[in-house]
């Protein structure tokens, strides 16, 4: 990792030269915050963003993204890989770590989604640390922190007339070295300048062990308990910046079509429903239990990382206002 | 009556509902971790404890029901939702006898929409006209009236229309038009404003299907947007494919919704659907006299028909003249 | 472990139906025989018994299938059941109409495991598929290295009983011991009756070193497990495989999981004592 | 625009419309060819979303012609799509699509004349009203592959 200092005016006049690329960055319009194409122009000059009302997965796994195309009774195909290149900056920590998130699903596991690693490997994703909580979000409470680098090419740290930049990114880091006042190899984000980084008292969240999850499964009444405030929309799943379950569907024009994934949830009876008529996931119960283990016990089982990032957005999403961080503490303290 | 007396009120009702009644399950609400209410099913007489009741309470409960099928269920009802228990008793969807409704006159609940920024902020109460709201540890005293749901301003039916307990206390009074008003006010754009204020809308639209999770009258076990034969819509949340979800639902409510606000509640994201409803309701209310889920045993408007409805088919019995409703 | 056929895994590759047969009297099962339309693919496509493919109806969708065939014979074959849209439209397809597939996925019956073990074969109904092909390629490649081959398969009626022919040929084969069963007597049935769980409590099994495979509906797995267990086969030597409703079939989108077992690609195939640990959501 | 030939869908109930149709076309009345006819059991059949769907895939206008009042096969079908096609047709016109895009009709067996002029008038009307731009589905994409694949 390397960490830079510039002055403000040379760190937007380093991002100039990343001419060829599409610049993304949080941009209000009435009551929502959207990831929007912009200019480097156009960039604040005090790098203040907003939350992003949606999360940053939907430039990494869109909402609709078509897989290929076909001639239909023929073998003809064509696939279709997003090569744009794009420079997103202003997301926070907590999107960047639900990248890494994404990337254990897509990147890993024996198969390689070939689409989120065309769309993840052409961006540059640079993260600004948080100058003040949310009121929903928690990520301190999970044992992350608002200044992490987590999944993003390089955080950006608030200094005053400078800013910080720790890149872990070698080919950013060296664009930007032209540009920096001062530079160091650091190993991790505690050896560096962070300005003023937000903290407050908070009590960290009985997040368990994955194992110690595993013989809840077999506690029907934890879930029935929880799940009775549930409407079973899929606000929170379709917010999440780690909700990465998708659904492929064709879609066609006489002789042609395409086929696309869009988002799923797993909180839809449809999700599991098979053409039998059999629903291995009948109720909220079973799926209420599928998407807390799949984000406190199998993720981490699987990838070494919580598949939480303590964003708030399902806090704000739910129409039930029902509160991951009382299900954590809820689960923690069941007894059976 | 205070709101500790209703809360006291309610539980007693609660309980005696469960001993001499023997509901298995009761919808009611309790307190979220932000204060605002939160759906809760009690299970027991003793877990009574924590339900409760205030101006923070959007949910429609009746649209709990289909978890509980089967079961004998105790409901907290205000106006809009006894009217939905109505609807679901004609629909054959609920037994009356299977069902005990606790009635509450409803002084109106609060819109997440209008706090803005605010709606993240503590609800601590309400008090009298007004509510109160924790926010950057400042107390806010804010008047109840400012931010009342459009259809809790609109409601002409806020107490109950059956109960078998009724809870003491005064419901809102003066309806004012303000869903009308919402109303009149699209009707006042032209064609093409028009068009593009509702493809606005759908622009909004994440498909999450939170409306209709969040919809008592939405109860179908599989909804016309999932069927894959015949694929009535794509999957994918584009605006033309939303507007046939906002419109469909639409039409499926008309002559059925209740507006009770608590889909427009329940949208992330602010997709206004309650004036493509409160246009439904007035219009079949216009066209056929018909106001939903007052009595029990009526049918549906657009399940039923009247041999002298008005008839605007090309060949049929009015002429352009003669129409007089629109 | 596993090997995607190329650097796109979401991208079918061309397949010819070549024959199509009505396995039941009822005509709601078929079999299809594909090949494969590009030159030395069927080469590069090795599979072992108990992995299942995708296959693609290009504007209707996909469906996952266990391979019927072993992998010695040149066509790959599925059995298809009539059920939803995409397996309607599989129904209607005739001998040289274009499809897509995607695949081998998933795990497979682990044959080594089974070295020198006796093996009991249990199935009911349509879900007689891969343990065909299981067994198909242990009489031709493996059977001088396991000892007893038991097999009890049945089905409603005789002729719900999937590939008639290779049965025929499988009663005279001196190297399985086949227990053919159908609910209730019928004219001209010769074999046994009765439902498969009371047949597997009656036959006579060497059930020391023996290793259970048992594929069918569940209430059929649910009355046979107890059976195996009371025989005294550990949970750990009786082997299934999952059906779940699909989309991607390499572990991506998320439905399939039980657990954090991925049915398609953790599975299809797995054990009891395995699947004891796991929510029982299949 | 000078020349926009607009497709139109006509659901016709089996029992009066068709028959009408049929009617139209023995008697050798002219009307327009942008009718495509899809033949329903009744009037009452039809879906609001049948309506939606024909105008999502390219539509540019839908006819719903059944029995007049009294005169159902099925004794009330009619009666019903008075009602629900009345609503929707208002929700059509509340929502900004432009209301001469759907009619609604009323065509017995023997009114051959009457359906070609209900067809000359109506396509008239959705010629006015122009191409369907209101709620067709976004498919560039898919026909300039189907262009490529040619």
């Amino acid at each position: 990792m390397l960490y830079l200092k510039l002055t403000r005016k040379n760190f937007l006049a380093a991002l100039g030269s990343f001419s060829d690329y599409q610049v993304y960055a949080p941009k209000r319009t009435e009551d929502k915050v959207h990831l929007k194409e912009i200019t480097i122009l156009e960039l604040p000059e005090n790098l203040q963003f907003e939350r992003c009302t949606h999360s940053a997965k939907e430039l990494f796994l869109p909402p609709e993204e078509t897989l290929f195309y076909f001639k239909r009774f023929s073998s003809a195909q064509k696939p279709l890989l997003d090569e744009t290149k794009r420079l997103i900056i202003g997301l926070r920590p907590c999107d960047a770590r639900a990248l890494q998130v994404l990337d254990s699903n897509f990147l890993q596991g024996g198969f390689d989604d070939p689409y989120y690693r065309s769309r993840r490997e052409n961006s540059l994703v640079l993260t600004i640390a948080c100058r003040e909580f949310e009121k929903t979000c928690f990520c301190d409470a999970l044992g992350l922190g608002p200044d992490l680098l987590n999944g993003a090419d390089a955080i950006i740290y608030d200094l005053g007339d400078q800013v910080g930049v720790l890149a872990g990114n070698t080919v950013l880091a060296q664009r930007l070295q032209a540009f920096a006042l001062e530079t160091k190899e650091v190993e991790n984000e505690t050896q560096v300048d962070r300005g003023a980084v937000p903290s407050r008292e908070v009590e960290l969240l009985p997040v368990k062990s994955p194992e110690e999850y595993f013989p809840l499964i077999f506690q029907d009444k934890l879930w029935e308990e929880i799940e009775s405030a549930c409407l079973g929309c899929g606000a929170c799943s379709y917010l999440c910046p780690t909700c990465y379950c998708f659904d492929i569907t064709d879609v066609n024009l006489g002789p042609v079509g395409k086929r696309i994934r869009t988002y799923d949830s797993c909180m839809f009876n449809m999700y599991t429903l098979e053409a039998s008529g059999h629903n291995p996931r009948p109720t909220l119960k079973e799926r209420w239990r599928q998407r807390f283990m799949h984000k406190f016990s199998y993720i981490p089982y699987l990838h070494g990382l919580l598949g939480c990032t303590g964003c708030g957005r399902c806090l704000e999403a739910c129409p039930s206002r029902i509160d991951i961080r009382e299900v954590v503490k809820y689960v923690a303290t069941f007894t059976g | 009556m205070s709101l500790g007396e209703i809360t006291e009120e309610l539980i007693a009702k609660g309980r005696e509902a469960f001993l001499n009644e023997g509901i298995e399950v009761l919808l009611g609400f309790e307190k979220s971790s932000s204060g605002f209410l939160k759906p809760k099913a009690f299970f027991s007489p003793d877990s009574l404890k924590t339900l409760c009741w205030d101006a923070s309470a959007s949910t429609n409960l009746a649209a709990l029901l289909p978890k509980y099928r089967g079961k004998k269920i105790g409901i907290l009802a205000p106006g809009c939702v006894s009217r939905s228990l109505v609807i679901l008793i004609n629909e054959g969807q609920i037994v009356r006898e299977k069902l005990k409704v606790i009635g509450i006159p409803c002084p109106g609940v609060i819109d997440r929409r209008k706090l803005g920024p605010l709606k993240n902020s503590h609800f601590l109460g309400s008090k009298g006209e007004k509510f109160l709201l924790e926010s950057d540890n400042q107390i806010l005293e804010l008047p109840l009236e400012e931010y009342l749901c459009d259809c809790c301003l609109s409601c002409r039916y806020p107490s109950p229309v059956i109960y078998d307990y009724m809870i003491q206390g005064k419901s809102r009074e003066g309806a004012t038009d303000a869903l009308e008003g919402r109303v009149k006010k699209i009707n006042s754009l032209s064609e093409i404003e028009r068009l593009r204020y509702f493809q606005d809308q759908a622009e909004k639209c994440i498909r999450c299907y939170a409306c209709r999770q969040a919809c008592p009258m939405c109860y179908c076990e599989s909804c016309f947007v999932e069927s894959s034969e015949p694929r009535w819509l794509t999957a994918a949340p584009t605006i033309p494919d939303n507007l046939i979800w906002l419109l469909t639902r639409t039409y499926h409510l008309a002559g059925r919704c209740v507006e009770c606000g608590a889909c427009e509640q329940a949208c992330p994201e602010g997709v206004d659907l309650m004036s493509l409803l409160a246009w439904a309701k007035q219009t079949v209310f216009q066209l056929f006299n018909y106001t939903p889920g007052l009595e029990i045993g009526e049918k549906p408007a657009l399940g039923s028909f009247s041999y002298d409805d008005p008839d605007f088919f090309w060949g049929g019995g009015l002429t352009e003249e003669k129409k007089c409703c629109t | 472990m596993w090997q995607p056929l190329q650097d796109n895994p979401y991208l079918p590759i061309p397949m010819r139906v070549e024959e199509v047969k009505f396995e039941s009297e009822d005509r709601s099962l078929k079999s299809l025989w594909l090949s494969f339309l590009t030159e030395g693919k069927r080469e590069e496509f090795r599979f072992r018994p108990g992995q299942f493919i995708e296959l693609s109806i290009p504007g209707k969708g996909e469906s996952p299938f266990g391979i019927a065939s072993s992998p010695e014979e040149k066509l790959i074959q599925i059995t298809v059941n009539k059920a939803g849209s995409v397996t309607k439209a599989i129904h209607e397809l005739d001998k040289g109409d274009i499809v897509g597939l995607r695949g081998p996925l998933g795990n497979w019956y682990p044959e080594e495991e089974f070295v020198g073990a006796n093996l009991f074969i249990i199935s009911g109904g349509f879900a007689f598929t891969t343990l065909a092909s299981f067994t198909k390629h242990l009489l031709r490649e493996w059977s001088d290295r396991v000892k007893n081959i038991d097999l009890v398969y049945g089905a409603r009626t005789p002729g719900m009983l999937l590939y008639k022919d290779l049965l025929e040929e499988w009663k005279n084969n001196p190297r399985l011991n086949l227990y053919l069963t159908v609910d209730r007597e019928f004219p001209g049935w010769t074999g046994l009756v009765g439902f498969v769980p009371d047949i597997v409590a009656k036959v006579k099994v060497d059930f020391e070193n023996t290793y259970a495979l048992i594929c069918g509906p569940p209430i059929m797995i649910r009355l046979t497990i107890p059976k195996l267990l009371e025989q005294g086969i550990p949970k750990n030597k009786i082997y299934t495989s999952l059906e779940r409703r699909m989309k991607c079939g390499i572990g991506k989108c998320g439905r399939c999981n039980i657990g954090p077992k991925y049915v398609c690609k953790d599975g299809p195939v797995f054990n009891f004592a395995e699947l004891e640990n796991l929510p029982s959501e299949y | 625009m000078e020349n926009f030939e607009p497709k139109i869908i006509a659901f016709l109930c089996n029992w009066c419309s068709y028959a009408g149709a049929d009617l139209a076309g023995v008697s050798r009345f002219q009307y327009p060819a942008n009718v495509r006819v899809i033949r329903v059991p009744c009037s009452g059949r039809v879906n609001p979303l049948f309506v939606l769907k024909a105008l999502y895939e390219g539509a540019d206008g839908v006819l719903v012609s059944g029995c007049h009042p009294g005169d159902c096969h099925y004794q009330s079908g009619n009666y019903y799509a008075r009602r629900r096609l009345e609503v929707f047709k208002k929700l059509l016109e509340f929502s900004g699509i432009s209301p001469a895009r759907f009619k609604m009709a009323w065509i017995s067996a023997s009114e051959g004349a009457q359906f070609a002029q209900l067809i000359r008038e109506f396509t008239e009307e959705v010629k006015k009203a122009g191409p369907n731009q209101e709620i067709i589905r976004e498919k560039s994409d898919l026909e300039e592959f189907l262009n490529e694949s040619r």
